[in-house]
């Protein structure tokens, strides 16, 4: 149970939240080491909602828990994780010219660890935006 | 410390008090001029140089948002024209829109010691003013835009004008400004909600307000003269830098009737010829009204050749020129209040447009009768930069090089001009006025611009030199605030006391109920939020005052 | 003379001043008080170099100088042979003369070159013969011939100059040229030629073309004969004869500028 | 003084100044390189009615042209320099891009050049491509079987035109073999031309006319028909035949080198005199001598 | 005052109107907080959105120390002294971040490195630098927030999720709010939504256009192409994965809206292309002011990281990526931004300021500023794994919560915020004027000669 996919780290509220509350804090850990797959890759790759895998590039390596999405949410054989010291060991420090480090849209390696318990998220307040 | 000076056997030029090179002393105390100092005041012995006012520049720009879109647009610019840290000054980099510490620096180098940032959107104010902080030595004041105040539009446009002056006062209040700036008036709302369109003439009616710009002009006039500011309103005219716009212009001044009016970078607005074809020089007839008109004050906004920056809230106009050379170019909305385009400039000589440019803007100085009311500018950057002034002084003051330098030029454009007729040669004492006196008179600045006793001892002493652009390129002293700043034209400190200058007319608080609605629809800053409030200008503000009855012609 | 590095500099260090007409002109002594630039430092060039006569009149100069920035720079006339890879701003608004690099170099190779010739036998960085940022135009003139890979923009605003990469290219090869010639032998990055004004991509490798590119004909370019025969004539390079008398797809672009710059991609 | 049995008169063959260039064609092929060439030098015998002299200098190998293809470098002689560049773009305009698959490059590079690929530039109507190659600038210009290269610039130089020997013999035959042998060697000297058909030339003119119109014309004391009524026939004794050699060069020692290979080449049985026009220097500057020639 | 009355618990609340919330670029100025003085909490964010209450309400004044020097506590001036000393003895400084901060703090950071002979870099260079130097190359038509709300019937976002980033964009700025020119508010709008993933911000939009990864470039050059006249290619989709008819459909309406406007965010600048990415889409606006009045704008992230970019800009001429060493400013993004001087390991001292490169940089720089290669400073608010791995330490108040100053919305609006308590630590301003002093001090007492002409 091993795949290639390709990263996009990016922002999402919860991370945000996270941040406020304190970068060592748990919660900010826990949003930020929550890998978001493909319904379709998941299936793929035999990898359910709380697994934790060990995903890996030429630059580094870490340990992080799967989030299976619905259908059509995610291209297929792309991941999403929010930023966070996780996705960071997995750049490049290779700015081409630009001061701005390749941080999205990185090839990553996935393979299944273990079973994990699935994470409980407190709700946020409910958003501005309906 | 001994914060006395006297600077003597100087060659004095004073044109406010009558003192036309004539050797005396001058004495500085506590940063004025006085009559007298103590034994042990220090001595600049002046022998054989020039001394006068510090150079006051009325129309600039040189702080605020669009300068510093402008500086970020231009990293190729400033890497050409690095400006070093020394000792006692910080680093900067230069090019046609230095960045803060360069300009406060390379205006003293210059002798100047105030200028005056001519537009500032009042969202944006507060940019203005924190750049302002940044901006060592010079004092400096801003001109804020209100010629496309959605608002003041609609309370011109149904009558309101008691409530129009009061807003007037308010947003002056609001934004710390010196004088009330109108750029293309009516202009921006067809460029803005009408696809890219603009206004023709002041008569015209734009779409979204149905307001002529004549309308908007004259609300200004009559606003500013009643709170009595010391400046008036700061114009600059519909059509400008179209074929044909001299016409747009003397209506301008017309509407004006015999109320104060300040024309900005005239030049601009001196062509004749038809629209969308080359222009021709019309300095004559602008010339003559403003010969004839007391009320009337201009500075030139005279081109020089080499890089320039348009940098102007007239937006229609930038996307105009972008269409010759299509390059960088960037527009800036500033809702309800301003439009702004910014577009990267040069000047060429051998361009038919570019060298009769340059050729009005010189018949215009040439054709003056009243130097105290034409002041020498190049609209820096949309002209050229402020470090041309020392060649237009030369230019201004040697009618032999002027000869030389109409020959490298476009010949077509100059053929077409009467500049070789003109034999004028500014004698110091006018260069003395048009860019000290005169403009301090004008901005209504009475402790600047002169040397008499009690004014700001802002002071230069230039060599005493054949070649005039090499006098006035490096003043061997500079004293801002009474301190010496520069020595044998190395900086020997950057401390000054600098100011930024303001009006603050009173105004009915009545008048915030009726502008907070309007805030409250159509602005995306929450309306306690937008005035700035007093200490935010760090100490630095300085109120010229205003009188009921406001005209210095009128003394 | 012969410039060799002793030390290793702990941060970038500047040395803009290490040209054959300024070494050449000083005796040892002078030339070891010539003042370089040790990040915020003035250091002496003795402090990083050793100095010695050599019998060649060109400049020689070794050593691993990744750190050092600026060799080179404002060259107009004279030879440099540098064994070693060097740090970015090599020849650095060159106008003449000649430079061989025996080793790969940093960033920005050449920018603001406008004569002479540069030619590095291995890899180079991003950006070579790239316009400063902000600027429309990069180098105007001269020669670059890079033996190895490069990495992206190259050739970005470039204008009259040739330049030739024996190895891969990143992306944005040739990016906003304004004219010139870019001659690839290896595996292109992607977006090659985007917004080119005018101005010649030569490719041997297949490439990605943007979709504002339009597609004109297969032929045999006789430029690209004249191109090859003088680089032959003229400097080390080696180009089989197969690929000098081929075909060519010539794609015209880039359709948002003026579509006057051409993609010629070799057919095998 | 005599080679062989011929006499080399001892005159000097008075030549002018032109203004040249050199065109090198090249092509896919010898034949269609070697087409554009013939083209090209096509009337020009004399600048007299063809405004230009103009011939095949060098059949070039592949590897002595700029683009490795086969061609051919021709001179075009003009009186000055401005007409020089006129009948270049004429020239080249018409019968070089018009070729198939022709190039076209200048073959001096000198410092005074006349705009040539400049000026044929337009005919690509707004889709032609300069290009530049070690500071020289070449135009691209689109045709219907690729493009037609032609340089910016063409090198030009101050020249020599009219170099030239006539051949003074028994009979027209033994004259013409004469000449044949002459011309044959002469082509191989680099860098000269000679424009008439086959190199020779059998109207040989004199400067001015007893028509005030004429510039020229028949240089009637070498013709034999009017030996006996010509006062200073410069006919000799069993002369029944003459032609001239006439020999444009980039440079004098170009011209100079030609004349000596002919005339050592022509010197022979059947050939009493080789002499030389000679008009007291009405014609121009240059002065080749003959003895010093084939010393 | 009776026993029973000093039971009855008196809350010591203030109310703050017109607060403005900094932890986004919408700087968001409308919040009512609720403040208990006694605890020194915020306790209600009237307005904010999600992440503005978590911003609000998750801060406590933490007990813990002013300054630490490796580790250990120590007077605030003792640290100031330290941190000037290493900046002054580096040979390659760096100063990065600045983003959290107030104008009024961050004008000293530019004298300091100039002081100092060092590189000056904030967060923009991670963020939207590469639009930074788009916006040299090709320039933009540009707007304050606004405008949008007044004027724009077209609304585009690209590459960028505000619902989860600037949750009240859509609300405050752009899709719903009614304006001078849209009484109808996101009826009178054609909302656009360009993103490789079906995010929360799709789920707003009129259209979405799910975009083949890394094809954000191609897509926009096609329509650049469109707006000079060239046909969209029939092989649309699969160049970008966007039906041909879709692009075509796309464009004309953003041809004929009358006011219309791109937001972009860093799916165009951290992807692949960077700043010829967003680059592409500043022309394209420009492109399309042939038809109409059209606009773009970057939606820039943090709180005041578009004021950095303006402080930076007008000391020295350059936004981000700064150099001093030749004793000039000097820019080049790539050479003097801060993680190429991390992952190639050139700077010797950095003073990291309201950021925390260690948590977020590449892993390359992180393993060089966390050695002893390269002494760490920080001046932070929180602890960070950047505080806890720093050898100087300082921890500084909260703006816009504790201190007041001047922030940059994201369209380069300047607002004054209004703090709601205060705080026992130092603002940020307190600590970079006296450290800015100091390293004032050390260089006049080093006296480093400097260039006086142009010597490149």
């Amino acid at each position: 149970m091993k795949g290639q996919l390709i990263l996009i780290p990016g922002r999402s509220s919860k991370q945000g939240v996270g941040l406020n509350k304190g970068k060592l804090k748990e919660e900010y850990i826990r949003v930020t080491t929550t890998l978001e797959l493909s319904f379709e890759d998941a299936q793929e790759l035999g990898l359910e909602t709380a697994d934790i895998v060990k995903i890996s590039n030429h630059i580094g390596e870490t340990e992080v828990q799967v989030k299976v999405l619905k259908e059509g949410k995610l291209p297929i054989g792309y991941a999403f994780i929010p930023y966070g010291p996780p996705s960071s060991c997995l750049f490049d420090g290779e700015t081409c010219g630009t001061g701005m480090p390749a941080s999205k849209g990185m090839t990553i390696d996935v393979e299944f660890i273990k079973k994990g318990v699935k994470k409980k998220t407190a709700l946020p307040p409910k958003t501005a935006v309906g | 410390m001994n914060n006395e000076i006297r600077i003597i056997n100087g060659i004095v030029f004073d044109p406010t008090n009558n003192i036309d090179g004539k050797v005396v002393d001058i004495c500085i105390k506590d940063g004025k001029i006085v009559s007298e100092v103590s034994k042990s005041a220090k001595v600049i012995d002046a022998k054989g140089m020039a001394v006068m006012p510090g150079g006051v520049d009325i129309h600039c720009h040189i702080t605020g948002p669009k300068v510093n879109l402008a500086r970020k647009l231009m990293p190729e610019d400033h890497r050409l024209d690095p400006h070093f840290k020394t000792p006692n000054t910080q680093s900067g980099s230069g090019g046609i829109v230095p960045s803060t510490f360069a300009t406060g620096y390379r205006y003293a180098t210059l002798g100047y010691t105030t200028a005056m940032e001519a537009a500032v959107p009042p969202l944006t104010a507060r940019h203005a003013l924190e750049e302002m902080y940044d901006t060592p030595i010079i004092d400096n004041g801003f001109y804020v835009l209100l010629g496309n105040n959605l608002f003041l539009q609609s309370l011109i446009a149904e009558g309101r004008f008691a409530e129009f002056k009061e807003a007037v006062a308010w947003w002056l209040n609001a934004t710390k400004a010196y004088t009330v700036k109108l750029v293309n008036p009516g202009g921006d709302e067809p460029w803005k909600g009408h696809k890219n369109l603009n206004v023709k003439s002041i008569d015209e009616d734009s779409k979204a307000t149905d307001i002529a710009p004549r309308k908007v002009i004259e609300a200004f006039i009559d606003a500013v003269h009643e709170l009595g500011l010391p400046h008036p309103p700061h114009i600059h005219c519909n059509n400008l830098g179209h074929s044909g716009n001299y016409d747009t212009t003397l209506e301008t001044m017309k509407t004006a009737g015999d109320r104060r009016l300040h024309v900005a970078h005239i030049q601009f607005n001196s062509y004749a010829g038809e629209v969308g074809k080359p222009p021709k020089s019309a300095s004559k007839e602008i010339t003559d009204y403003v010969n004839e008109h007391q009320n009337i004050t201009c500075d030139v906004g005279q081109v020089m050749f080499g890089k320039a920056m348009f940098m102007t809230a007239d937006a229609p106009l930038t996307y105009l020129l972008r269409g010759y050379k299509k390059e960088k170019w960037v527009n800036a909305d500033t809702e309800c209040e301003s439009g702004c385009g910014i577009l990267p400039f040069d000047y060429q000589g051998m361009i038919y447009t570019h060298a009769l440019q340059w050729a009005i803007g010189l018949e215009i100085f040439l054709l003056s009768k009243d130097p105290w009311r034409i002041v020498l500018s190049t609209d820096h950057p949309n002209g050229g930069s402020f470090a041309n002034y020392p060649l237009v002084i030369k230019l201004l003051m040697d009618y032999e090089f002027r000869k030389v330098a109409m020959r490298s030029v476009n010949q077509k454009a100059m053929n077409s001009t009467i500049l070789g007729e003109l034999k004028r040669e500014y004698t110091l004492n006018e260069i003395c006025i048009i860019t000290r006196a005169g403009p301090a008179k004008c901005l209504g600045l009475k402790d600047k611009g002169h040397l008499g006793v009690g004014a700001d001892a802002d002071v230069t002493i230039y060599d005493m030199l054949e070649d005039k652009e090499e006098m006035f390129n490096a003043p061997r002293y500079v004293m801002k605030s009474g301190q010496l700043l520069i020595a044998d034209h190395e900086f020997v400190s950057d401390y000054t006391d600098k100011k930024v200058l303001r009006v603050a007319p009173d105004y009915d608080k009545e008048i915030e109920k009726v502008i907070k609605p309007f805030f409250d629809d159509f602005y995306s800053v929450n309306y306690q939020n937008y005035a700035i409030q007093d200490d935010y200008l760090h100490g630095l503000g300085k109120v010229i005052g205003t009188k009921k009855k406001n005209s210095i012609y009128e003394n | 003379m012969k410039l060799k590095l002793h030390t290793q500099p702990e941060v970038p260090t500047e040395a803009e001043s290490i040209t054959p007409a300024i070494i050449n002109s000083l005796k040892i002594k002078e030339i070891e008080k010539i003042k370089i630039y040790h990040g915020n430092r003035e250091v002496h060039l003795a402090d990083f170099f050793s100095v010695s006569n050599s019998k060649s009149t060109s400049l020689e100069v070794e050593g691993d100088m990744h750190q050092i920035k600026y060799l080179g720079a404002n060259m107009a006339d004279g030879e440099m042979h540098i064994e070693g890879d060097v740090g970015p701003h090599l020849g650095s608004a060159m106008s003449g003369g000649f430079i061989k690099v025996n080793g790969s170099t940093g960033d920005w190779i050449a920018p603001e070159m406008s004569g002479g010739r540069i030619h590095i036998t291995g890899n180079g960085g991003h950006c070579i013969a790239c316009a400063y940022r902000g600027a429309s135009k990069g180098v105007s003139g001269g020669e670059i011939i890079i033996e190895g890979n490069v990495k992206n923009e190259l050739g970005h605003g470039m204008a009259n100059a040739t330049i030739v990469v024996g190895g891969k290219c990143g992306d944005f090869t040739g990016v906003n040229m304004n004219s010139g010639t870019i001659l690839t032998f290896g595996e292109m990055g992607i977006r090659t030629g985007a917004g080119m004004k005018r101005g010649t991509i030569i490719c041997k490798d297949n490439i990605e073309i943007l979709p504002t590119f339009s597609y004109d004909c297969l032929y045999s370019p006789v430029y690209l004969k004249l191109l090859l025969k003088y680089l032959i004539d003229n400097t080390e390079i080696k180009i089989d004869k197969e690929f000098a008398e081929g075909l060519f797809h010539r794609w015209s672009g880039d359709a948002i500028e003026m579509n006057r710059g051409e993609l010629l991609v070799y057919s095998v | 003084m005599k080679i062989k049995n011929t006499e080399i008169v001892d005159t000097y063959a008075e030549a002018f100044s032109m203004w040249s260039a050199k065109v090198i064609i090249t092509a896919e092929n010898d034949y269609w390189a070697e087409g554009a060439a013939r083209a090209m030098t096509g009337m020009a015998t004399s600048v007299i009615g063809c405004k230009c002299e103009a011939g095949i200098d060098m059949k070039l190998e592949p590897k002595d042209t700029p683009d490795g293809r086969p061609g051919y470098s021709i001179l075009l002689f003009t009186m000055d320099k401005e007409s020089l560049g006129k009948r270049l773009i004429e020239r080249i305009g018409q019968c070089v891009m018009t070729c198939p698959t022709t190039a076209c490059f200048s073959g001096f590079n000198t410092d005074e050049t006349v705009n040539v690929g400049g000026a044929l530039r337009y005919f690509g109507d707004g889709h032609q491509i300069g290009k530049k190659i070690n500071n020289e600038r070449y135009w691209r210009i689109p045709v219907f079987d690729g493009e037609f290269i032609i340089q910016e610039s063409f090198g030009v130089k101050e020249s020599v035109g009219g170099g030239n020997f006539y051949i003074l013999g028994d009979n027209v035959s033994a004259c013409l073999d004469a000449c044949y042998d002459a011309v044959k060697v002469m082509k191989r000297v680099e860098n000269v031309i000679m424009p008439f058909p086959k190199g020779v030339v059998r109207s040989g003119s004199k400067v001015g006319s007893k028509y005030k119109a004429l510039v020229a014309s028949t240089n009637h004391i070498y013709c034999p028909t009017i030996k006996g009524v010509v006062k200073d026939s410069a006919v000799p004794e069993n002369v029944n035949a003459c032609y001239e050699i006439v020999v444009d060069g980039a440079d004098e020692k170009a011209v100079a080198e030609a004349m000596s290979v002919g005339m050592q080449a022509a010197a022979k049985d059947g050939v009493t005199q080789i002499t030389a026009g000679n008009f007291g220097g009405k014609l121009g500057k240059y002065k080749f001598f003959l003895k010093d020639l084939v010393k | 005052m009776s026993a029973a009355s000093k039971d009855i618990k008196v809350v010591n609340e203030k109310i703050v109107e017109n607060a403005t919330c900094t932890f986004c670029g919408c700087c968001c100025d409308d919040i009512t907080l609720t403040v208990d003085m006694d605890k020194k909490v915020i306790t209600k964010a009237k307005d904010a959105c999600v992440l503005g209450k978590s911003w609000f309400l998750n801060h406590v004044i933490e007990d813990k120390p002013i300054a630490r020097i490796a580790g250990k506590e120590v007077p605030l001036d003792d640290a100031i002294n330290e941190a000037a000393k290493i900046l002054m003895d580096a040979k390659f400084p760096i100063l990065y971040g600045m983003s959290d901060t107030v104008c009024e703090a961050q004008r000293h950071c530019a004298p300091i490195m100039d002081d100092c002979g060092g590189t000056i870099d904030t967060t923009t260079s991670v963020c939207h630098g590469p639009s930074g130097m788009a916006f040299q190359g090709v320039g933009e038509p540009t707007m304050t927030l606004g405008e949008v709300k007044n004027r724009a019937d077209f609304v585009m976002y690209w590459g960028g999720n505000p619902a989860e980033a600037h949750p009240r964009h859509f609300a405050r700025y752009a899709v719903t709010p009614e304006g001078m020119y849209t009484p109808n508010g996101k009826d009178d709008r054609t909302v656009v939504i360009v993103d490789i993933r079906h995010t929360k911000t799709a789920g707003v939009s009129d259209i979405f256009l799910q975009l083949k990864p890394g094809k954000d470039f191609e897509l926009l050059w096609m329509l650049r192409a469109a707006c000079k006249g060239v046909d969209i290619p029939d092989d649309c989709k699969d160049i970008c994965g966007v039906e041909k008819e879709v692009v075509e459909d796309l464009f004309q309406r953003m041809k004929n809206c009358n006011y219309g406007v791109i937001f972009f965010g860093m799916g165009l600048t951290m992807s692949r292309g960077r700043h010829f990415n967003s680059g592409a889409l500043m022309a394209l606006a420009t492109d399309l002011n042939e038809f109409t009045h059209f606009v773009a704008k970057p939606a820039r992230g943090h709180g005041n990281v578009t004021g950095a970019d303006n402080v930076v800009s007008w000391q020295t001429g350059y936004p981000f990526g700064v150099n001093f060493s030749r004793g000039h400013p000097r820019f080049n993004p790539g050479e003097f931004t801060t993680v190429d001087t991390l992952s190639r390991k050139e700077a010797d001292a950095a003073l990291i300021i309201a950021s925390d490169p260690v948590a977020n940089f590449p892993k390359p720089a992180i393993d060089h500023i966390t050695s002893d290669k390269c002494k760490l400073i920080s001046i932070d608010t929180k602890n960070t794994p950047t505080s806890e791995a720093a050898h100087v330490s300082i921890q500084t108040s909260t703006y816009g919560i504790n201190t007041g100053g001047t922030v940059y919305r994201m369209d380069d609006v300047p607002i004054s915020l209004r703090p709601a308590f205060d705080s026992p630590f130092p603002s940020d301003l307190e600590v970079l004027t006296k450290l800015r002093k100091k390293v004032n001090e050390l260089s006049k007492k080093a006296n480093r000669p400097y260039a006086t002409k142009k010597y490149m």
